[in-house]
């Protein structure tokens, strides 16, 4: 909460100012530094490289974000991600029918939505120990449909999600581009999105306000694994194949996104804006460690270091500046 | 409708907790058109007893009826849906939204399937008109003062247009001008032919604005007293006590000692201008002022809890180091909240780690170590010499009823050693029985030479307890007056927007 | 329980190449009558938990693929004490002083070798189709965190120098993990800094870290033609060497885990139930390259399809 | 005083027993269930061995517990332990000298609690983006150290640690059970673990009741940073050497042990009985599917199953039976 002095009302204004702009501010100046210092950074290819590199983890951290800005999040969505696109994958080949492919993909992933969304909501399990659950299960899921290896996809006309381009940008970006718009919305002027904050700032305020809450979580939660399931189609047609391996560990990516954004775990707070921010930075980070061909054992080190700086910055901008 | 068959009636309700019957077999009903006043005894039932109302408990046995036909809600959506709403005793709010939303949360209006701000914000200021127009629908809600979040609550019932509404002790944290305004629109929903539930433990508001009166004990219906006709404060209070009580406030004359504690000059947020403040030991300050108006701020910045951004703290006429809460009770200046939910309890924590939790410093452990027997006894004490009622020791305080939540704080504070208290709202939902002992026990204090600070909205409170009254208006002070000298008049004058 | 009980513990039982192993082993276990014991063990911890719970199981042996070859005392040291028998397959144990544990018997190939036949493979294909190599660039997928990669990729790299190759035009790209898209990300930011190379050679530590690469020079609309990239291990390729049309994956080293598999845990049976101890060093012959036209062919031979 | 119910009061009285004995009661149904189904299951040498095989996570998950009951948690121990471990093992060649080294490797543990803590406490980041940081560097820092491959331990004195016996039981388990009760009386009887608590269940009304919060939340992050070295040492011991590539995700699995004990991640429960319900549970589950010989796809069925199960019956035992 901004503890306001009132004595100095221009100084205040551009704290909020600020204050709003949040990680975004950060990323432009990381944005700024990168073009000075980083060769070719800036190329029109490097930029399109970087936003297909970030496209996966900018989709999956909005619908992260609903979980998060209800206090809760989901481990499983690595998992959905390889487990939905050997689904595609396997149905692709067995039925030669790419509609059909993709569906049953999304179809893994609202499944595993519904699950976690019922066992969170409805049997009253921690959002953690569930979702760790149904990441184990979806990762095993995954590797028996897929008979433990990469399945090859024979229908090429799928590889048109993944690998073509649309204005220059991949298509890949685009859909990620159209989730921000989506979710931006969603949060901001549907009830639905008004709730989830709501949930998140008070779940006991919002329940005794009428709010539907269970069946809020739960449709979260499905909005989450389909948004998981979109990512891994996405990328089955990008690697074109499904993967039983990958993405593991991609649940830490998307909530770090989040909260390196400026999402409090706690719940109750919901910007898009953080989260492109957090993704942006994020992608940027990786992108210009291997432009500048850094050791990769020290990259390990700047990574660290760089969060942490960006989130003092952050924090500590207001102060210095306004 | 005839007076022969009530709007609301309960039949037959009970409600048992592991340990606990907080209900036992009540039945009574409420005509529409009436305000019906609820009094009892701290942990008597009557929040128990609006949650079942509400649906956010099922009652063990027993049933509700509405205008004649049953009903078992199984949440709060249903009861709202069906015409009823409660103001609960403890704040529920999303801080982070805006007042407006909060407003409207569960039904925010919508236009194409799209919240619609610019009628929200419309629908937001009509709701708050005619309790509170200084607050912008706008503001994140985190920022009202716990007065103003409090008339919100009351303003967000209101929006639902229900037929039944349940006040559980609504003006706890209200001063004089806020409960005036509560009180004309209590008028008009009775006069509008709603049906009213008025929890509270001020006798004179029920004597103000009830048409009728029902005593719980125990968790038991005791009586129902039909009409205020004939009755007075005293048999009311006996009904619910069980005893008489005389002369509440019992004021008597001590001898102060030198200035114990000094604010000097001290700015911060929520103060307009640098205010300076000094208690003697020994002697009661009370300190007045409206919502929001800033002496919650004031005693937050004098304890440390606060940054202060000007100004000195000064104890025995010394400067002291009083950065920190730590600080400051390390010195023997303790600061008991006015809000006890998010500034007070340890919700998951017993009862006696609650008591403890402070004062053990200085008393209970040794090497880091804690000192079972000491923790136990003193619990053990304050729970009797304050009556706390709960099963035991080890019960979680958030399952105690809200007056008694506030004993257990008050007890935490009167576990240590100290030289100053600073007390927000000490009595905040404290039945007339318990508070009569506090008074007693704050009179203890200031003999024994401590400095008293305390903050009410009550007037008669402040009037009947303090040796002198500060007024606060508006993030400043506007005066300082001695007891001899003032009346409720000339208080509420000094508190007034100029 | 009078059957003899051996183990097979590997590091990574989700890649392909672990499960050919395991399915050769039980193979094995099916045609001479004894019963395999299948344990993950992906870090040192869970290594020693199970040779704890194979014991506990009746196991008198084991073949192991160490998580790392540093753990060679530890679990030469337990297995002793537990009295098991231990055979090491794919990494060979490394003792304190940094040299190869050579009185525990091992069977498997040469990681460095196999790289550097990676990287000549590369370099014949590349002069085969005439390319200059001045305008030819090589991305070289690392992943520095697991000696094995290292061993491979360095190979690779050195066979491209002895063969001439530039130096300044070998780079080396960090894959941040060990997927596709860990090598998708990386290879994108070679090609994005040399925009001026026509041709690109893509090496990487197996097939994974090379269909990244051949999927990135794809986005940077590179034609088939244009790209070489050669796997190693080969079973991951099936698909790729399947796809109607020609992609820059030229081809991948098959090597013989269904032989490693098999033979490894012939080993131990032998020596828990005949007392013949194996020999300390079987070497596995080079591996053999497999391409669109003989992949069906070899991977049948092999029992692998 | 008080207002006590009387009606039922048996009933009440059994589902507070089965409520308060938790996750322990449903390690005991697991524990016989595989006693009876999975062969050699309770033979002493399993036992040891799986003893042995949670030592490390139950060392880490008692100070995990710290972190979670003050309502955060600490992303950084994996790397912690694997950097310690490295540091130990370089320190210890390059001296000589046994007890060196195992400072050395505490010492790297408690500098980065004291990172953790400073940041986090201090200048108020939050921990999650705080520890991800350090996580990060952590690990690079261990690769660096180590050279990037695990560091072999010339002198053996330094095993002993690690693979000596003592009573039977291997000495790691003895230094658990050491550690288990150490927590134990931390939480219950000394001030600091009732602040904890009292800052993990409302940190304001902590910090108004002079809980010196700061300090508390520091001290809390360097002790979970010594406990995370102590478990690096003692498994490098165990390895006879550093590993820089180890324990990767182990904070998921001291995570995992706490929340699955019953831990509350929102903070203010600290039973060391639930930490070590979680770490047995989780233990015998990958005991037993190794001894019944599971193919490891189906193993992510069966942990997760069991996960889910585990915690949906503990949710529901009072129920149905009291
Ligand atoms: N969730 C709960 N768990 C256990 N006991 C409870 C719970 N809620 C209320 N009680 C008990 O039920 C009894 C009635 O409490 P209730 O809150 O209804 O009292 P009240 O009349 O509103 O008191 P107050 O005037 O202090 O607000 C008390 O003894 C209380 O301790
Ligand atoms: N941190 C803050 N930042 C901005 N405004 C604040 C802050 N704290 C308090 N205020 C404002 O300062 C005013 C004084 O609040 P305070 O809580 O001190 O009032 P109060 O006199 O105690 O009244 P109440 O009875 O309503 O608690 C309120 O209007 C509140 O909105
Ligand atoms: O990880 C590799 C695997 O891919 C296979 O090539 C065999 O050796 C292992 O080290
Ligand atoms: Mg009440
Ligand atoms: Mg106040």
């Amino acid at each position: 909460m901004a503890v306001g002095g009132t004595s100095s009302f221009r100084k205040v204004d551009t704290s909020v100012l600020l204050d709003r702009a949040g990680m975004l501010l950060v990323f432009l100046g990381l944005f700024v530094t990168c073009s000075i210092f980083v060769d070719n950074f800036l190329s029109w290819r490097n930029m399109a490289g970087l936003s297909l590199a970030i496209s996966m983890a900018g989709m999956v951290s909005c619908s992260m974000l609903l979980c998060i800005a209800s206090g809760n999040f989901d481990l499983s969505v690595g998992s959905v991600i390889a487990a939905s696109g050997c689904v595609a994958a396997v149905v692709i080949n067995l039925t030669g029918s790419v509609v059909v492919g993709i569906l049953a993909g999304l179809g893994l992933g609202v499944v595993v939505g519904l699950i976690n969304g019922f066992v969170f909501a409805k049997l009253g399990i921690n959002a953690f120990i569930t979702t760790l659950a149904t990441m184990q299960m979806a990762r095993g899921f995954g590797y028996i449909v897929a008979g433990g290896k990469a399945v090859g996809i024979s229908n090429s006309d799928f590889f048109v999600i993944g690998t073509t381009y649309f204005l220059g940008l991949p298509t890949p970006v685009w859909l990620t581009l159209v989730t921000f718009a989506i979710f931006g919305g969603l949060i901001n002027y549907t009830e639905f999105g008004r709730n989830i904050l709501a949930i998140g700032g008070n779940e006991e305020a919002a329940r005794l306000a009428g709010v539907p809450v269970v069946r809020t979580k739960i449709l979260i939660f499905v909005i989450h694994g389909l948004m998981s399931a979109v990512a891994g189609v996405v990328l089955a047609s990008r690697m074109t194949s499904g993967q039983p391996m990958t993405a593991i560990g991609f649940e830490m990516t998307a909530i770090s996104a989040c909260v390196l954004g400026g999402v409090s775990l706690a719940g109750g707070i919901g910007k898009i804006s953080y989260v492109i921010a957090g993704v942006l930075i994020l992608g940027t980070v990786e992108n210009s460690m291997n432009l500048l061909n850094i050791n990769p054992f020290y990259q390990y080190l700047v990574r660290g270091g760089i969060l942490l700086a960006a989130v003092i910055f952050d924090r500590y901008k207001t102060r210095s500046i306004g | 409708m005839g007076s022969s068959s009530p709007y609301l009636e309960f039949v037959r309700i009970s409600k048992s907790f592991p340990g606990v019957l907080a209900l036992d077999d009540v039945s009574f009903g409420v005509n529409s058109g009436s305000v019906r006043a609820l009094v009892g005894e701290n942990g008597a039932g009557k929040s128990t007893l609006l949650k079942i109302l509400s649906g956010v408990y099922r009652p063990s046995s027993g049933v509700l009826r509405i205008d004649g036909s049953e009903r078992a809600f199984q949440g709060t959506s249903e009861s709202l849906a069906a015409g009823v709403s409660v103001i609960y005793q403890e704040l529920v709010t999303v801080p982070k939204l805006s007042v407006a939303e909060n407003l409207f949360l569960g039904h925010l209006p919508k236009k194409r399937g799209l919240v619609d701000y610019p009628c929200l914000y419309e629908l937001a200021r009509a709701a708050l008109v005619s309790l509170a127009d200084d607050i912008d629908p706008r503001t994140p809600l985190g920022l009202l003062s716990i007065g103003q979040q409090q008339m919100m609550e009351i303003a967000k019932a209101l929006t639902r247009g229900a037929r039944i509404l349940a006040f559980d002790e609504p003006t706890s944290s209200l001063s004089a001008r806020e409960i005036e305004r509560l009180f004309s629109v209590i008028e008009r929903l009775r006069s509008e032919g709603r049906t009213i539930l008025y929890v509270s433990h001020r006798m004179e508001e029920i004597f103000q604005i009830c048409d009728s009166v029902t005593v719980f004990k125990d968790g038991r219906h005791i009586e129902t007293f039909h009409s205020t006709k004939g009755l007075t404060q005293d048999i009311l209070i006996n009904r619910m006590v069980g005893r008489d009580i005389k002369n509440v406030y019992n004021y008597s004359e001590r001898p102060y000692g030198d200035v114990s504690i000094e604010a000097r000059d001290i700015t911060g947020p929520g103060l307009k201008e640098p205010i300076s403040i000094r208690v003697r030991s020994g002697e009661i300050l009370g300190l007045f002022g409206l919502v929001g108006a800033g002496r919650t701020e004031l005693l937050k910045l004098i304890y440390g809890a606060t940054r202060r951004t000007g100004g000195e703290i000064l104890l025995k006429g010394h400067p002291a180091k009083v950065e920190t809460p730590r600080d400051a009770i390390d010195q023997g200046i303790v600061f008991c909240s006015e809000n006890r939910k998010a500034e007070g309890i340890i919700p998951l924590g017993s009862v006696q780690e609650n008591i403890n939790i402070s004062a053990r410093r200085h008393h209970g452990y040794r090497m880091g170590f804690i000192n079972e027997t000491w923790e136990r006894r003193n619990a053990k004490e304050q729970v009797r010499s304050l009556d706390v009622r709960t099963p035991s020791l080890e019960q979680r305080i958030c399952n105690l009823s809200g007056g008694n939540q506030q004993k257990v704080i008050l007890a935490r504070w009167l576990s240590d050693q100290m030289s100053v208290v600073l007390f927000d709202e000490p009595t905040r939902g404290i039945d007339v029985g318990a508070r009569s002992e506090i008074y007693a026990l704050i009179r203890r204090l200031a003999e024994r030479g401590v400095a008293i600070l305390m903050v009410s909205s009550d007037l008669p409170e402040v009037l009947g307890v303090s040796d002198r009254i500060a007024v606060m208006r508006d993030g400043a002070l506007s005066g300082i007056v001695e007891r001899t000298d003032t009346s409720e008049q000339k208080i509420l004058s000094m508190a007034l927007p100029v | 329980a009078d059957k003899v009980r051996i183990g097979f513990l590997v590091k990574q039982p989700e890649e392909p190449w672990f499960q050919t192993e395991w399915r050769f082993a039980d193979k094995a276990a099916k045609d001479h009558g004894f019963e395999l014991l299948k344990i993950a063990t992906p870090d040192g911890e869970r290594t020693l938990a199970a040779l704890d719970s194979l014991a506990a199981n009746g196991a008198q042996g084991f073949v192991i693929c160490t998580p790392d070859p540093r753990l060679g005392p530890s679990i030469v040291a337990k297995a002793k004490a537990l009295n098991l028998k231990v055979v090491t397959v794919d990494d060979r144990f490394v003792g304190s002083d940094g040299k190869f544990m050579e009185d525990v018997p091992y069977l498997g190939m040469d990681a460095h070798a196999v790289g550097q036949q990676q990287g000549s493979l590369l370099i014949a294909e590349a002069k085969k189709r005439g390319w200059n190599l001045a305008e030819t660039g090589a991305i070289v997928n690392t992943f520095e965190e697991l000696d094995t990669a290292h061993q491979r990729t360095s190979g690779s790299v050195e066979s491209l120098l002895a063969a001439g190759f530039a130096k300044e035009n070998i780079f080396s790209a960090a894959n941040r993990t060990t997927d596709i898209p860990g090598s998708f990300d990386a290879s994108n930011i070679i090609l994005t800094q040399h925009p001026e190379k026509k041709h690109w050679l893509v090496i990487g530590m197996n097939d994974n870290a090379v269909l990244g690469g051949i999927r990135a020079t794809e986005g940077a609309g590179f034609k088939a033609p244009d790209v070489i990239g050669i796997g190693i291990n080969g079973t991951d390729v099936v698909a790729e060497l399947e796809k109607k049309e020609v992609t820059g994956l030229y081809g991948s080293l098959l090597l013989s885990p269904n032989v490693h598999g098999y033979k490894t845990a012939m080993m131990v049976y032998d020596w828990v139930s005949k007392g013949s101890e194996p020999a300390k060093f079987t070497p596995i012959s080079d591996a053999t390259l497999i391409t669109r036209e003989n992949f069906k062919q070899k991977l049948t031979e092999m029992g692998l399809m």
